[in-house]
């Protein structure tokens, strides 16, 4: 209790924590869980976008994507990397994913159906990515911060280019224009959700807030995305499926209609349209390629077995 | 169809794009089913650099044509017997054993011909060679060291990367092929002769697989046709994926 | 994209069309990849009933929106969007199991839905959908012997076979959706409503899940959207490959 | 001796051999070889053609590639029946193409590299294939005799097709008939060596002749071949890559160039460009499926011993 308060100052004096500090086994845990499940979306994340890396419509798009796609690696490798400067072993929290116990973001289970959805990620999705990221690049966990910072930098470059797809799109034929807006119709509500439940159904923001591992609430940062990508997609010349999205003048808030939560819970709870999907594919990749990670294994071993024998020889 | 009539340099620069395209889009397949991610990371680098590679390539082909073809129209709107690419790399992915022999064998060619290249009297290719070279230097290091470590590693990866070597080899003629097109680039300083090249790859070979305990196979019939345009039934399906779009929305862009 | 002001008829023919081509082409993917050679056969005759029964559709679903749109217009220059099959016919056919297990959920729909259709007052579906109702017959017959082989097989075969029941399950609740556009054409006596017919379904699944010893899964969260073009991203696959000669070659003549 | 001089005699008399008379092992061998090999070569070719069918580019043409397909599938299977006639075991005729012991037609291992190829193996591949078994029909071997007749009635159908499909090429844009010429000269003298090698370099020819397993030379069914394909072509406005191939009016046939036998012996051996993938495939088709054809053969067990059991207890 009196370090728990030693803590808390630290906290409060906005101290970074870092590995070798002292932290409550509650602080650990939930970062822990959150740092993970961050890293699985990275790499359940690369599933969606990767599905149209072999069609993209141009040799400077199909870059880009694929140049975007492995950042998204690179994202969840560093997200693991920091995960496990708290304890956390990479191959457990892996197994967690796999095993189905361990949750990615669920945007995910939404499947990529044409070139626009490809726009409409780094848009849309990578747009709310940012809008929760940001405000972690201030975490109380110095790794986490740290690792966080860079992610955003790299995400609002993806996000730029997202933006520039729909720009493309909406600027080209009509049948372009129409997969753009068609995009738009069906993620639109599924990124809604992804800054989570409603405030008042939501039950780890009071800790995680004292913690300052988050720093807003869900639908606080919910808001500033509407805010800050209505105007966005109006300029694009699209139209949001939402016949409830007007600008409140006193609030000088976009105000906007009911979420579906119902769907937020199926998806959730693997009722999305890829949640089968997307596990059977993290799996096959994993069972399929078991005999690599053995073979890089035997291979290390067997390379410090013959240098440990030559160590004895020359020492002899 | 492209005929020996056609320009020469037009004909070479295609080549060497398509190769480095089909290889890319072949490499970008893995992104995301890596056995580890730290492999994606590698497969997007590689692919990255080739699709760089045939981007730079295919703009200087447009250009040398002078028909106002793009890199996209050269990617996106030939057909497969219209593609010059060799035939080792439109081969399948297969496993990961046979993706990386297949990046082994031809990364450990490409890296000396485009530093050859490098020196050419055409200043394009050889900016571009400077570049691609640099490159080509990370895949046969990183090809080598897998190809090493399957080969040595346990009986199942041993039996996979040598299956893999027996698969590819018949491919590997073909890469010190030269036709008359590119006999007379090479006689001008444009082209690189593959030729003295052989022996430093026959010794890449020798040393990697040597310390991959992995058999080298004998040197029988070679495959051969991709810079003719006959192909093999494995390149229709990757263009039917790749120009899917450019040929769905013609005129459109992106 | 087709909204509800189209043209009932046409939408509703379309659908038909579009279920019948996906599956059939699934199945044709089959032929000459089998188990035995008898199934090559069977795949065939199953792929040929229902790329004929979309044949069929399309023409007339063409002749009705009489914009002059034949059966390859409407097959080939639709992108995946556009497309109005049921989402289980695009699932990947994965292995034997997968795909016969899949053939069973809809054929022991699409039998006795045609069997109903075949008294529809549109004599040309009418004509059509008695047909196919013989057709369809027969996929039951077969499907449902290689579900009973395969569950009471070996330990694996019924592993695979509960397997696919569990990954196909969640998209036979689209099999009996009516939409507003499905249903004005259902009050004239057009199209069949496919209500009544979920106890007949039901029983031959308890029948055949029964004597194949599988379980058969519970009704949870049932997939939806083919027909209102949201698919699943295999879709967009199957067409790249379908479509990719009709893309690459406009206006040419087969 | 004498049993050898009887079934000489009934050959001669142009009377057919069944399953159950005598006949002399040689026969049975060389029939058994025969039939196996023309059955693999069913199987075998349904892969190049099986390459087109998800891309055929109408709708029509896509059912009758399947069909023909099919039938192809159909053609192995009452092969392989007529072999078993001769106490040979489908399963073993089946391991022996496996391991690469038996042999199937060499035309097979060429790629199909574009739509026209599925018009030339009908026009071509097919109508060698015709060539070779019309004489068949009268094949002293009455289960061979009886299934090349049902063979040669939809072989010729595929001719048909396949020539029609050229006719379409040929008569649509520059581009489809560029695609025909270039599939012509891709597959022209591959075709000319399905008649195998030259009479003078040929091994089994005379036993055959006498038996009646054979009725013409490789070079007479060859020039045959050559004299009504040739018109064909023409007719197309296809231009034959043989620079030699002229009309003698003398003979009233068609002169042509030498044959590469060298590459012949070379595909025969392995080295053709798909000898490897067509192995594989065939190889892959058999592993992965095993299960399907161990649970058949359980399933079939258990419903026997059921019935079995069924029995006793009512007989109890």
């Amino acid at each position: 209790p009196e370090r728990e308060k030693r803590f808390q100052a630290r906290i409060d004096a906005e101290e970074r924590i870092e590995p070798n500090d002292w932290m409550p086994e509650q602080y650990r845990r939930t970062l822990i869980r959150q740092i993970s499940q961050h890293a699985h979306s990275e790499i359940v994340g690369m599933l969606p976008e990767g599905n149209w890396i072999t069609r993209a419509p141009s040799l400077k798009r199909k870059a880009a994507l694929l140049a975007k796609v492995q950042d998204e690696g690179g994202h969840g490798a560093y997200l693991y990397a920091a995960a496990e400067t708290l304890g956390a072993a990479r191959e457990d929290l892996e197994d967690e994913l796999l095993s189905g116990k361990a949750k990615y973001s669920s945007i995910f289970n939404y499947p990529t159906l044409s070139w626009a959805d490809i726009g409409i990620i780094g848009w849309l999705v990578d747009g709310a990515a940012i809008m929760n990221q940001i405000p972690l690049c201030r975490c109380s966990y110095g790794p986490y911060a740290r690792a966080m910072i860079r992610v955003c930098k790299e995400e609002s470059f993806h996000q730029r280019q997202g933006y520039e797809i729909m720009l493309a799109l909406c600027r080209g034929t009509p049948e372009q224009k129409a997969m753009a807006q068609e995009a738009l119709n069906r993620w639109w509500w599924p990124v809604l959700m992804m800054f989570g439940p409603s405030d008042k159904d939501s039950q780890h923001t009071e800790t995680a807030m004292r913690w300052k591992i988050k720093r807003f609430t869900n639908d606080e940062l919910r808001q500033k995305f509407i805010d800050a990508t209505v105007p966005q997609g109006h300029f694009l010349g699209l139209t949001f499926p939402d016949p409830a999205l007007t600008f409140n003048e006193t609030t000088q808030h976009w105000d906007f209609g009911e979420i579906d939560w119902t769907e937020f819970k199926r998806v959730i709870a693997g009722d999305g349209p890829c949640n089968r999907q997307r596990m059977k594919q993290m799996r096959a990749k994993h069972d399929n390629n078991a005999w690599v990670r053995a073979a890089a294994l035997a291979y290390a071993n067997k390379r410090q077995q013959r240098a440990e024998a030559a160590h004895r020889v020359a020492a002899e | 169809m492209a005929t020996m009539t056609d320009a020469p340099l037009f004909q070479y620069t295609l080549r060497l794009a398509d190769t480095a395209l089909i290889l890319g889009h072949r490499l970008s397949e893995w992104v995301g089913h890596s056995p580890v991610i730290e492999e994606d990371l590698a497969f997007g680098n590689m692919g990255l650099d080739l699709i760089g590679q045939a981007r730079a390539l295919y703009a200087y082909a447009g250009e040398v044509e002078g028909k106002g073809r793009d890199e996209d129209a050269l990617a996106y709107l030939r057909d497969a017997g219209d593609y010059r690419n060799l035939l080792l790399v439109e081969q399948p992915n297969g496993d990961f054993a046979n993706t990386m022999v297949r990046q082994f064998l031809y990364a450990a060619f490409a890296h000396p011909y485009f530093e050859a290249l490098a020196a050419s009297k055409d200043e394009t290719l050889a900016a571009i060679a400077a570049k691609a070279a640099k490159e080509m230097a990370y895949h046969v290091r990183h090809a080598a060291e897998w190809t090493i470590r399957l080969g040595d590693g346990t009986d199942e990866s041993h039996a996979r990367a040598q299956d893999a070597l027996e698969e590819l080899w018949p491919y590997t003629g073909e890469i010190f092929e030269v036709d008359p097109i590119e006999r007379a680039l090479i006689d001008i300083g444009v082209a690189v002769d593959p030729a003295p090249l052989r022996a430093l790859w026959n010794k890449t070979m020798d040393d990697v697989l040597g310390e991959a305990t992995l058999v080298r196979p004998r040197d029988g019939y070679m495959q051969s046709g991709g810079r003719a345009g006959r192909h093999s039934e494995h390149l229709g399906h990757i263009l039917s994926e790749l120009q899917f779009l450019q040929r769905a929305y013609p005129g459109a862009t992106w």
